[in-house]
């Protein structure tokens, strides 16, 4: 029962990105992915979710395998991905872009539905109901696209950098919306982010990816306590 | 003459020293390169009509194959200025074909014009024509720029058939209105230019004709890998980057346009000299579609890939090939059920489509390219990069020599306004920057920062205020113009040129891209020579600055994502700025690549540089600004030194959430919690996270 | 019943024609050089041979076709009759001036062709007129009906035409459409059929004193023609004059009349209306129009070249006029060829075709002397040779008289 | 007046084009140079069981349009979409549909041969008036069913789920395929709904002009003309396009005569392009830095 990436080998054209990537997370987990640029964190979720082709390894969720199938089937059997720069449909209002979630959501709908719980915590993303995605502010359309991934009541979510051009303080806010989803959904959360800091504050386990390998996993605060990870990957001498 | 030559003291300079070695080498392979190619491309041009010299009957038809060719070659050389570079795929060229043709013609027979002022005249109304739809379809991209250029197309083949002139379908010349139906060949010069016709006359046109073909394929040549050239791949990227980069992006697609027509035109001239008759069956849409068939079926985008696609194409069309494969499936496949001459030309070319992406020409290139630069595609995913900069950068900088200062404020926006609709997205904002000054802008989002970035650059016009920069008045310039005027900018999310190398990115900063002249680049005179190996130099050694000096022949779109940003500033930087306007220059880079972008940014302040930096990074902006505006919904919050301003309550409310130290970490969480503080003079990245329950 | 006035629309046996058709002309053409010197071989057989241009593919394919029926049909006959086998080398024009131009140069001097036919539409005969012209190789005109193909100030001439010609027609029916000083009316297909039909018809207008009232272009493959229609009823147009190459754009326009209850009292067209025009049209819609042409397409020698192509190929004609006017002109060759004995002796060739004495259209029809130095065109536009065709419900032709008759008496 | 009426109703035959190149273009950013060919598949689908006495008109409807879409839903899964991977700036896709647009053309031209056949099938014929007008019944059903298809689409993807797919894949298909929606599938569908349309108006077309290879080259320029000039990326634009094409070409025939009417249609294309670049109703994209 959890999210498996089994030697995941991937990558852009030519040059494999990824190889030999292996991770779990484990529902109600939350686990950070941290590493320098370029190091193959996009790459990594992107291959997890079908956006980018698996060369060789494998990817399984509670149900098997799905290294074979198409990206929309994927999110159909709830793993779900939140995209770097939150790509809300900018036409479709706040209302639509969440219906669209909750389509994805299937069979997995019904009983509590933990949408009801965001909104009620963050009310901005209800009084936008109507209006069309494009004009909202940064933060704003974060809140609605995680939303909108909650919908799909997803068994895994894959978070890219969602603090990406957000101001510090709507950061924080977007940290809390994380830990509430969390704690709502019982979703596994695989966490990509660039600041390493934080989402290792945030995490419970994490991993260390350097020019496209694991190369340090473990408990989340011990990571960030290391000398080693401060030193490569916080910018701390 | 670029902004690097206004301005000798500091471009002489930079440009003195280790390059000078390296720029003879450079315009010596060049030069021995461009006449390889020139003399091959005359001698092969010569050696296609060498069966025609005797005027046999048995080579007329291969001569008038020879220039349909010519004829089709220099029409798609012209279409794949557009469709190859500047990505406009027109479906227009035969209508240029079309009045080149028809209007040699009619100058000559109906007008009394010497036929080679006719020729002239002709090609002449092709570029006003062309000039005037370039206008006209300025704002259309994509499908609509294909329909209105086909819409075109239409419209003169309409003409042909309907206009009287014209001798519409009895052709023209024709027996009713001028008593033949031949045009006289030309006499110029004493020689009397015969087309192939007739048995025993030697087709004497065909010179000028292959000739002339060749030195359009040599020009073109020239032109694509001019600075023009590469203006037209930057208009392809993105036009607002084409504009950022010093291009008048109006005046180069007229250009380009204009220049693709007359090529086109000349096409049809060709057609006119060898087959001395017109109909307007010819100049159908099947004729314009062919050209851009030649175009991508010979690789568009290259050099060569028109001349092969166009050859290709027009011997595929003719041949028995085609007709024997049609004869073959009849006999094998199905009576009925079978593809004859143009069926077969669709299957060969979706066939090219789905093996040659980039066209015969193309595709064998970039399978050789890929050999080549196998290798540095490798380092380009090792190190390198911000990250590892800025101890070289700083030893690198030692042998600049420091400019001082000059006293006074480079930049001044006086009360910037900017309203979209509704909404003031900027009111009332003075901002002033000195030489030598790092000015940071912070905000929440959606305070105006982007805006005000692009009303300095020139994207939008303030709808009040004032923008001076160096003393002149620059309110409302085009992006163009705040180029040449010297200012530079990064983006957002870095705007490269992805399939070209990362020294072709660079060389596209120049402000040779903007300035050079279409006949410097077509011609290539010393000069040229010169200038090129003199931006190779200097590009090498703005490479070097950014720390990408071991992977120049890399496409863009395979560096990291750290390094397009670094190649953006290496690019910004080739425009000889004095200022440059980074908006968010760390999004998205990891914090030891941050830190050696500030060590970058401090730099090149050290040098002299004016930098506007628009961020959201607190630690970046403490080390390096000197002075920081906040600003929220528009207006001005606060403005002062990094401490001042992240110490300031206001700033604190709308933006931070929390006070940070003097280095941009959170002093104090929202619940009175403290973070861990970080070592004295250490870059963190900022805020941290504070959660109740954080053990940390 | 007239079957072959009525295209087979059975796709499958189009297609199997232009296999047998194309087999056909593999099996003459294709054949050694030696055997094909223009002189005659032990058998007395002399083999031409003959250059043949056309749109073999594309949409214009009928074009091609016309001539493949002919030789399959044919081809024993003459051999029969004159001695004469032909030896086919045929191009594709793939309907392209630029093409023709290729394929005719290809025939003349590297084919080394005897004499050359086609090609059959007429912008592309315009291409190449003066080439071959000058080339003196005989230029055999089955096909096109422009006027301005043939250039008498070129001495001698080379080409010879066996189809009508524009200007003829026009002097035909020029009386017939004016009678009464009816106001006249022109529809003309926007290609080279269509304008020359119009040049043609101002020019007899001109000459005669009366006035063209209104001049329409039908595009081909014209969705409506309302707007054309409504301009002649405005203009109060009594007579109509259809110049369109595709019977299937004469119905649009006779479609449109209909829709707005116009019916002019003379409503005239030409034999390419028996070509796809049945196909698309309504019977209430050809009530009143009428087709002059010189041929006679129900009894005698005209009929029996269609009844032969029909029996020959398994369906009907292709372009019926031009079925006929191959014929003619396959026999004025052949027979020349005979007189002189040597197919390569072009000028003699030219000559025997100027002199001709008798030209045979199937067993029982004759047109006696038809050329001279500076008339190289096969009928003749004295309206008593004419007929005046009408239809019936079926599409069928009704003789309705010769075009003389008709001007006297109305038809 | 009666320049107008037949406009308007002309300008259905062209709106019903149109549409199927706006439906490709919302979901697919595409459009299918080789529309006319489909036009005349739909055509001689219809005619090739016209002689099924067992099917009734509706049936033979039916597989024209049915033969159009499978063909057409085909061509984007292999033709279409594969040219479609290199971003906002390729255009493979045109070239690869012109391809097929010459391949098939050929194909038609030799099965069937290059003269229009008579068909049949929904043949109405006769004629009515309508103020004063006299337009053929087989025209008004076109025009109809143009205007009945359109406020369907409208219907579909402004108040359904699968519109909402629809739209959501016009905006960003990859974030859709995120949602779980697959931008092939809707590709897929919309290239059949659209070939489909393409078909069936070449059934009822070809009732009244004959089943031609050429029928829907002639009608190509003019459809997508009405397409640009309503805007590429609205349902609503074919219809406005289409009238405004419809009438003011009839407008020009009638004043200056036939040969006036496509020119004038092509001069609004002109115009309304240099004016606005989206099309009346299209919507402005925006360039983001």
């Amino acid at each position: 029962m959890s999210l498996v990436v089994d030697n995941a080998e991937s990558g852009y054209d030519r040059a494999p990105i990824l190889s030999g990537v292996s991770l779990r997370v484990e529902p109600g987990e939350l686990v950070a992915v941290v590493g320098s640029n370029g190091a193959g964190k996009t790459t990594l979720v992107k291959t997890i979710v079908g956006q980018l082709a698996l060369r060789a390894g494998d990817l399984a969720d509670d149900d098997g395998s799905f290294a074979k199938l198409s990206s929309h089937r994927r999110a159909k059997r709830g793993v779900v991905m939140v995209p770097e720069g939150r790509k809300l449909f900018p036409r479709l209002t706040v209302g639509e872009n969440i219906a669209l979630g909750r389509r994805a959501a299937g069979k997995r709908a019904g009983g509590e539905d933990p949408v009801d719980a965001l909104l009620d915590a963050f009310p901005i993303v209800r009084e936008r109901w109507g209006q069309q995605a494009n004009l909202l502010s940064g933060g704003e359309q974060q809140m609605v696209a995680l939303t909108r991934a909650v919908a799909a009541r997803p068994r895994y979510l894959l978070l890219d950098e969602p603090s990406l051009g957000l101001s510090p303080l709507k950061t924080l806010d977007v940290f809390r919306l994380i830990e509430l989803i969390r704690e709502r959904t019982g979703a596994g959360i695989l966490l990509v982010e660039q600041m390493a800091d934080q989402a290792l504050a945030a995490a419970d386990r994490a991993y260390v990816l350097e020019h496209g390998r694991i190369v340090m996993e473990g408990d989340a605060a011990k990571l960030r306590s290391s000398d080693e990870v401060r030193r490569a990957y916080l910018g701390v001498s | 003459m670029s902004t690097v030559e206004k301005d000798p003291t500091r471009a002489g300079r930079r440009r003195a020293g280790p390059g000078a070695a390296d720029r003879g080498t450079h315009v010596r392979s060049a030069l021995r390169r461009d006449v390889l190619f020139a003399v091959a491309a005359l001698a092969i041009a010569i050696i296609v009509i060498l069966p025609g010299r005797n005027g046999e009957g048995t080579s007329i038809s291969t001569m008038q194959l020879v220039a349909s060719m010519a004829a089709m070659t220099v029409a798609a050389v012209g279409l794949n200025l557009l469709v190859g570079y500047t990505k406009l795929v027109s479906l227009g060229q035969g209508g240029f074909y079309a009045i080149g043709a028809y209007g040699s013609a009619y100058l000559a027979l109906d007008k009394g014009w010497h036929p080679v002022l006719a020729i002239l005249g002709a090609l002449a109304l092709c570029g006003i024509v062309g000039a005037v739809t370039a206008m006209a379809s300025m704002r259309l991209r994509g499908p609509q720029f294909s329909v209105i250029t086909l819409v075109m197309a239409v419209l003169v083949e309409r003409i042909l058939n309907e206009g009287n002139a014209f001798g519409r379908l009895a052709g023209y010349p024709n027996f009713a209105q001028h008593g033949t139906t031949v045009t006289e060949p030309i006499t110029f010069l004493g020689t009397t230019f015969t087309p192939p016709m007739i048995a025993g006359e030697v087709a004497t046109v065909m010179v000028p004709i292959v000739v002339i073909t060749a030195l359009v394929v040599i020009l073109s040549r020239n032109i694509a890998r001019s600075p023009w050239g590469a203006s037209l791949s930057a208009i392809g990227e993105s036009e607002m980057l084409a504009s950022h980069l010093g291009v008048h992006v109006f005046r180069r697609k007229v250009a380009v346009f204009v220049l693709a027509s007359v090529l086109g035109g000349l096409g049809g001239v060709m057609a006119t000299q060898a087959f001395s008759h017109l109909q307007p069956e010819t100049f159908d849409i099947f004729l314009t579609i062919t050209i851009v068939l030649a175009v991508v079926f010979g690789g568009s985008g290259t050099v060569l890939g028109p001349v092969v696609g166009a050859v290709a194409i027009v011997w595929l069309e003719q041949s028995d090939i085609l007709v024997e494969a049609s004869q073959w499936q009849q006999d094998t496949i199905s009576e009925s059920w079978f593809l004859s001459t143009s069926g077969l030309v669709g299957v060969l070319f979706l066939l090219t489509l789905f093996l040659m992406p980039r066209g015969i020409v193309g595709t064998a290139g970039a399978v050789v390219a890929a050999r080549l630069h196998r290798r540095d595609a490798a380092e380009a995913d090792g190190a390198g990069g911000l990250d590892e900069t800025s101890e070289e950068l700083v030893e690198d900088l030692t042998h600049v020599v420091h400019e001082k200062p000059a006293p006074g404020s480079l930049l001044t926006l006086t009360d910037m306004g900017k309203r979209f609709g509704g909404l003031q997205a900027v009111a009332g904002l003075d901002l002033s920057v000195d030489r030598g000054q790092i000015h940071a802008v912070i905000g929440p989002n959606g305070a105006g920062k982007s805006t005000l970035a692009n009303l300095v650059t020139g994207v939008y016009k303030p709808s009040s205020g004032q923008v001076t920069f160096a003393g002149n008045d620059l309110t409302g310039q085009a992006p163009h113009s705040v180029s040449r005027a010297g200012i530079a900018r990064t983006f957002q999310t870095p705007q490269l040129f992805h399939d070209a190398t990362v020294r072709d990115n660079v060389l596209a900063g120049f402000a040779d891209t903007g300035r050079t002249p279409l006949w410097a680049a077509a011609l290539k005179p010393p000069s040229r020579y010169r200038r090129d190996a003199e931006m190779r130099v200097e590009s090498d050694r703005l490479l070097a600055l950014v720390g990408l000096e071991d992977v120049p022949d890399v496409r863009a779109s395979e560096l990291p994502y750290g390094k397009q940003r670094a190649l953006e500033i290496a690019r910004a930087l080739a425009g000889g700025p004095e200022l440059i306007v980074l908006d968010e220059p760390a999004a998205g880079l990891l914090a030891t690549e941050t830190s050696g972008l500030g060590d970058l940014l401090m730099s090149l302040r050290d040098q002299g540089y004016a930098l506007v930096v628009v961020e959201h990074h607190m630690d970046l902006v403490s080390r390096i600004a000197d002075q920081v505006t906040c600003m929220d919904q528009g207006r001005l919050l606060a403005r002062g030194t990094p401490q001042e301003v992240l110490s300031d309550e206001r700033v604190i409310a709308a933006y931070l959430g929390k006070p940070l130290d003097e280095h941009g970490h959170a002093v104090e969480t929202d619940d009175g919690t403290t973070t861990t503080p970080a070592g004295p003079g250490s870059t963190s990245p900022s805020p941290s996270l504070s959660n109740g329950g954080d053990p940390s | 019943m007239k079957i072959w006035s009525s295209p087979s629309r059975s796709a499958i046996k189009l297609a199997a024609l232009a296999t047998t058709a194309s087999l056909v002309l593999a099996a003459c053409g294709g054949g050694s050089d030696d055997e094909a010197s223009g002189k005659a071989d032990a058998d007395g057989i002399i083999t031409v041979k003959l250059g043949v241009v056309g749109p073999k593919t594309g949409p214009a394919s009928l074009y091609y076709e016309y001539m493949a029926q002919d030789f399959e049909a044919f081809s024993d006959d003459f051999e029969e009759q004159y001695g004469v086998k032909f030896d086919v080398v045929s191009e594709d024009d793939q309907a392209s001036p630029e093409e023709t131009a290729r394929a005719v140069s290809k025939l003349i001097n590297e084919e080394g062709v005897h004499a050359i036919l086609g090609p059959p539409l007429s912008g592309n005969a315009l291409q190449v007129a003066d080439t071959v012209q000058r080339s003196g190789v005989p230029w055999l005109l089955a096909g096109p009906n422009a006027d301005e193909i043939i250039n008498y100030e070129t001495q001698p001439n080379w080409a010879f035409q066996t189809n009508f010609t524009n200007q003829q027609i026009m002097s035909i029916l020029g009386e017939r459409l004016w009678a009464d000083d009816a106001k006249v009316g022109i529809v003309f297909s926007g290609d080279g059929f269509g304008q020359s039909n119009l040049d043609q018809l101002k020019l007899w207008a001109e000459a005669n004193g009366h006035e063209l009232t209104v001049e329409e272009t039908i595009q081909p493959g014209a969705a409506d023609a309302n707007a054309i229609v409504k301009r002649l009823e405005d203009a109060g147009v009594e007579s109509v004059f259809m110049g369109i190459t595709q019977g299937a754009d004469t119905a649009t326009v006779t479609r449109s009349m209909e829709q707005a209850g116009y019916a002019p009292a003379t409503v005239m067209t030409t034999g390419t209306i028996l070509t796809n025009y049945k196909d698309v049209a309504e019977p209430s819609q050809w009530e009143n129009i009428q087709i002059v042409d010189p041929r006679n397409f129900l009894e005698g020698g005209d009929k029996w070249v269609l009844d032969q192509v029909q029996e020959a190929t398994g369906d009907a004609p292709a372009i019926p006029t031009n079925n006929i006017s191959t014929y003619a002109m396959l026999d004025i060759y052949a027979q020349a060829v005979k007189e002189v004995g040597d197919a390569s002796d072009k000028e003699a060739v030219r000559q025997a075709i100027e002199d001709i004495k008798t030209v045979h259209i199937g067993p029982d029809l004759t047109i006696e002397s038809p050329f001279s130095a500076d008339d190289h065109k096969l009928y003749t536009d004295d309206p008593a040779t004419w007929f005046t065709y009408g239809f019936d419900e079926d599409f069928n032709l009704v003789n309705l008289g010769t075009a003389a008759e008709c001007l006297e008496s109305g038809c | 007046m009666e320049a107008v009426v037949i406009g308007l109703v002309l300008g259905g035959l062209y709106a019903l084009l149109a549409q199927s190149f706006v439906l490709t273009f919302i979901t697919t950013r595409t459009l299918n140079f080789a529309v006319g060919e489909f036009v005349a598949l739909g055509a001689f689908a219809a005619i090739a069981v016209s002689s099924w006495s067992w099917l009734p008109t509706p049936g033979k409807v039916a597989v024209g349009f049915l033969a159009a879409a499978v063909v057409g839903a085909l061509v984007y899964r292999f033709l279409v979409l594969p040219f479609t991977t290199q971003g906002e700036h390729d255009v493979r896709w045109l070239l690869s549909t012109v391809a097929v647009s010459f391949v098939m053309l050929n194909l038609i031209t030799n099965v069937e041969g290059p003269s229009p056949q008579r068909s049949d099938t929904a043949r109405i014929s006769g004629t009515v008036d309508i103020l004063g007008a006299g337009v053929g019944k087989q025209q008004l059903v076109l025009a109809g069913l143009a205007v009945v298809i359109s406020l369907l689409l409208i219907v579909v993807t402004q108040r359904t789920s699968v519109g909402l797919m629809m739209r959501a894949v016009s905006q960003d298909p990859d974030t859709a395929s995120l949602m779980g929606v697959s931008p092939r599938a809707v590709g897929a569908a919309s290239y059949f709904v659209a070939m489909g349309l393409a078909g069936l108006a070449g059934v009822l077309y070809a009732a009244t002009v004959g089943a031609s290879p050429v029928m829907g080259e002639t009608l190509l320029v003019a459809s997508i003309a009405v397409a640009i000039v309503g805007g590429l990326g609205s349902l609503w634009g074919p219809l406005l396009g289409g009238a405004l094409y419809g009438v003011l070409s009839q407008v020009a025939s009638y004043q200056w005569g036939a040969i006036w009417g496509e020119t004038a249609g092509l001069l609004l294309v002109i115009v309304v392009l240099v004016a606005k670049p989206e099309g009346l109703l299209g919507r402005r994209m925006e360039v983001k830095l």
